[in-house]
């Protein structure tokens, strides 16, 4: 049973999705419950994993169909040739980032999006984009990477557009689709050139043989590329606002998570595809491709806060400051790739190189937590005002006590301001980055101030002033479901700003070291 | 390499402490202190019930729509960067041209760099 | 010799879609501009799986040959993957675009490109 | 030889009806156009030794598709504005 975790985590979101339309004739309530079973399961799997993959090392493989799928090569060849699933640290921690954001945003939407009885769209697409996730996540199979995602970006404009009767909403799912399918079409045409020189789709087959001619160069160019893409980097990024903001409020906080996602997919490209071999020929240079993602993090931090400042639609101000939040980690990650091949031997790697990818990494956890609240807050903003914009909205504050903490303490995190957790993977940034560069520690710090301006006038217009009940279009009070996600996500912040040191030696460092190991 | 990266928040050779547990502590001592002696201690005059809560603006009559808007704040800020702002709302105007349009030229700008032998 | 036309034509098509999601204006046009890069990616990959003076991958034509030589099966049977999907997505892109027709009234993406609640 | 010349003859039909299909105003000509298109590349999957892909293409790509089109279209306007 133990040895096929790796398949259930994948097979039970796919299983329950198609499950919807049965158990939706046994009633909201209960199917409600079915899903939230199965999401916790999930969660529990992938904590099982934890003492074995991050704190041991290990690195787990399940080759689908075979007949010891625990192994890597089947006997008596000795290239791999099934699809192969491979958890380890790296995956991991993707796999628990969506664990806990499906988790929470499911049970905020429970409340929140009405659905009739019998019909299932919802809840059989939601589980569909999470398969697609976890998918992403684990497989070590570029086709089967495209496939889910694929099934990720299908669902996930399906959900975007689900409120069909919205004036934007369907525009704003055409465009999720079409931004997809350039980037799947991009994508599966460097998966091709690839295939064309190796015959292989195995990952760390393709790793172990890579040749670094210019055609993998220029395979790698339009994978890491069309991932930058779907993350939402800057100039890449004009899709998220426009996407985002007509989304219902848990799907924006799921396309954060299927951005993360896709990544930490890019960094694992970038690493474990084209990192380099031990027959590697010509070198991929490692330092240009360094400052080719800091150039677009630096890019990202900075256009994204900017035009944040200026929205008052609250959904389009949370949506730049994905990007720009995406920004931070792209330079976390930007510095640890720029040092990390550089001819001093691994010293200014080992020096701040992997704090900076440590940063990076720990920032996207953090980030998928507080920006999933915030979003989540923004959706009992719209529900309660009837409106996105901010003009519309004033003193939340007197009727929602619990909807102002939690939105205090996503805003303070997002800022980084000290006990939360977006303080201390921004500490790590700053520090380690002004090593490399101090121009690019004063941006990201100048960044950070910009940010904390930006939500004090969400904060200021939304929840102070005087209590004005006219304006209230919904004063139903959030239900049990609802104020159960918000609360999770809250405590899960504080958590890791408090005890930051638990969760860097336990997931994000063992992560960082898969990541870079060098075979 | 257990304990090393987090070196960075505890420093205790130059004298930077983390000890979470005694700011929970003094976030709920300061909690208590003001729960029980705060109203007392900052102003005994407070009264919800008289005109006192009503926002005081001078000049301004229109005693329901007084706020400033959000659209308004950091108008200043704004108003020095019109010229950057005005080329930045021009991108994000929604036009699905422009999206495809940014990959293209990413891609051909790496492509320079790949020609360049620079990558 | 021969599969220089086909990669010729593969990279003529990818760039003739992506010229025209650049500029091209209507939404179903452009669905089916995606769907032409698509059948060039689909083209890319069945080119790669071939091999001169072999056969299909069916097992009962095999013992024919004197050397056992097929194509490629595995990009085949992914292709036939991409195929279906390559449906889903059309379907889903066509049926957003009437959706969006019938909210709007236009299917010109500069007509649809003003964001509403923008500052 | 015939083979490769039938096949260059096939790919500049490819290339042309492409071209054609984005080129046309008129978007239900555009859509006959991509049918066109659909229909030499299930002839060029099929020389190239790939039967079942052929039979998807010819199925899925030709005919489901364009009927989704002409459906969509109909449900839309016909002429680009």
């Amino acid at each position: 049973m133990t040895n096929h975790i790796p398949v259930l985590i994948i097979t039970l979101p796919l299983i329950a999705a198609f499950l919807q339309p049965v158990t939706g004739f046994a009633g909201f309530k209960l199917r409600n419950l079915v899903i939230i079973t199965i999401l916790l399961v999930l969660n529990g799997l992938l904590f099982m994993l934890v003492p074995d993959v991050a704190l041991q090392g290990k690195t787990i493989y399940y080759t689908m169909g075979a007949s010891d799928p625990s192994q890597f090569t089947q006997p008596g060849i000795s290239f791999p040739v099934r699809i192969v699933l491979k958890i380890d640290s790296f995956s991991l921690f993707t796999g628990i980032i969506v664990g806990v954001v499906t988790l929470t945003t499911f049970l905020f939407s429970t409340g929140t999006v009405k659905e009739d009885k019998r019909k299932s769209y919802f809840s059989t697409l939601f589980l569909l984009f999470t398969a697609g996730l976890m998918g992403m996540s684990f497989t070590n199979d570029l086709f089967n990477f495209f496939v889910f995602l694929e099934i990720s970006s299908i669902s996930g404009a399906a959900l975007v557009a689900y409120r069909t009767y919205r004036k934007h909403a369907p525009y704003a799912g055409y465009k999720y689709i079409l931004i997809s399918t350039i980037a799947t079409t991009f994508f599966l045409f460097g998966v091709g050139i690839c295939y064309a020189q190796y015959g292989s789709f195995n990952i760390q087959y393709i790793n172990s043989v890579l040749a670094h001619s210019y055609l993998d160069k220029v395979a790698m160019l339009f994978i890491i590329v069309a991932m930058a893409m779907k993350a939402g980097s800057v100039p890449m990024h004009m899709w998220v606002p426009d996407t985002y903001a007509e989304a219902p409020a848990s799907i924006s906080a799921m396309l954060k998570a299927s951005g993360m996602v896709t990544l930490c997919a890019m960094f694992r490209f970038t690493f474990s595809l084209f990192g380099p071999s031990s027959s590697g020929a010509g070198k991929i240079n490692y330092e240009t491709l360094g400052w080719i993602v800091i150039v677009l993090g630096v890019l990202s931090m900075f256009i994204g806060v900017t035009m944040a400042l200026i929205q008052h639609d609250v959904r389009r101000l949370m949506a730049f400051h994905a990007v720009s939040q995406t920004g931070y980690m792209l330079l976390g990650v930007g510095v640890g790739i720029a040092v990390f091949a550089k001819g001093d031997g691994g010293a200014a790697f080992k020096a701040f190189g992997k704090m900076a990818m440590v940063g990076g990494i720990f920032h996207i956890m953090n980030n998928a937590f507080y920006k999933n609240l915030l979003f989540l807050t923004s959706g009992v903003m719209e529900r309660r005002f009837g409106t996105r914009n901010l003009n519309g909205m004033i003193g939340l504050g007197h009727r929602d006590t619990l909807t102002t903490v939690v939105f205090m303490i996503g805003a303070l995190a997002i800022a980084g301001i000290p006990p939360f957790n977006g303080f201390d993977s921004k500490l790590l940034i700053y520090e380690s980055v002004y090593k490399f560069s101090p121009v690019l520690a004063i941006i990201a710090m100048f960044v950070s101030v910009m940010t904390l301006a930006s939500f004090m006038k969400v904060f200021y217009s939304s929840f102070m002033g005087p209590r004005r009940d006219d304006l209230i279009v919904e004063g139903a009070p959030l239900t049990k479901g609802t104020k159960a996600g918000l609360i999770i996500l809250a405590a899960l912040i504080i958590l890791t700003g408090l005890f930051p040191g638990i969760i860097v030696d336990g997931i994000i460092e063992p992560a960082v070291t898969a990541l870079t190991q060098i075979r | 390499m257990n304990g090393k990266i987090i070196d960075l928040i505890i420093k205790p050779e130059i004298g930077i402490v983390w000890i979470p547990l005694l700011l929970v502590a003094v976030f709920f001592v300061f909690m208590v202190v003001f729960h029980v002696w705060g109203r007392k201690f900052f102003r005994n005059d407070y009264n919800e019930n008289s005109d006192q809560v009503k926002p005081y603006n001078s000049g301004n009559l229109d005693e329901v729509n007084y706020s400033v808007k959000s659209s308004n704040l950091y108008w200043g800020f704004k108003k020095s960067m019109d010229r950057y702002f005005d080329i930045m709302k021009k991108f994000h105007d929604g036009d699905l041209n422009n999206y495809a349009k940014w990959f293209v030229i990413v891609v051909a700008a790496c492509f320079l760099l790949i020609g360049g032998g620079l990558l | 010799m021969l599969s220089i036309f086909l990669y010729v034509t593969v990279v003529s098509l990818l760039i003739l879609s992506i010229t025209s999601v650049i500029y091209k204006r209507n939404l179903i046009k452009l669905v089916i501009a995606l769907n032409i890069a698509e059948s060039s990616v689909n083209l890319f990959f069945i080119t790669l799986a071939y091999r001169p003076d072999s056969t299909a991958p069916i097992f009962t034509l095999a013992p024919a040959l004197q050397e056992l030589r097929m194509v490629l099966p595995s990009p085949q049977a992914l292709i036939l993957t991409n195929i279906v999907i390559g449906f889903a997505t059309t379907a889903l892109m066509l049926v957003l675009a009437v959706i969006t027709y019938k909210n709007n009234g236009t299917l010109d993406i500069r007509k649809l490109k003003g964001v509403e609640d923008h500052d | 030889m015939t083979f490769s010349v039938v096949l260059s003859i096939l790919c500049a039909v490819i290339l042309i009806t492409a071209v054609l299909s984005i080129l046309f105003r008129d978007l239900m000509a555009a859509v006959v156009s991509y049918a066109v298109f659909g229909l030499v590349m299930t002839v060029i999957y099929f020389m190239l030794d790939a039967p079942d892909v052929a039979i998807a293409e010819a199925s899925i790509g030709a005919a489901l598709t364009v009927c989704i089109f002409v459906i969509a279209i109909r449900m839309t306007r016909r002429r680009e504005e």
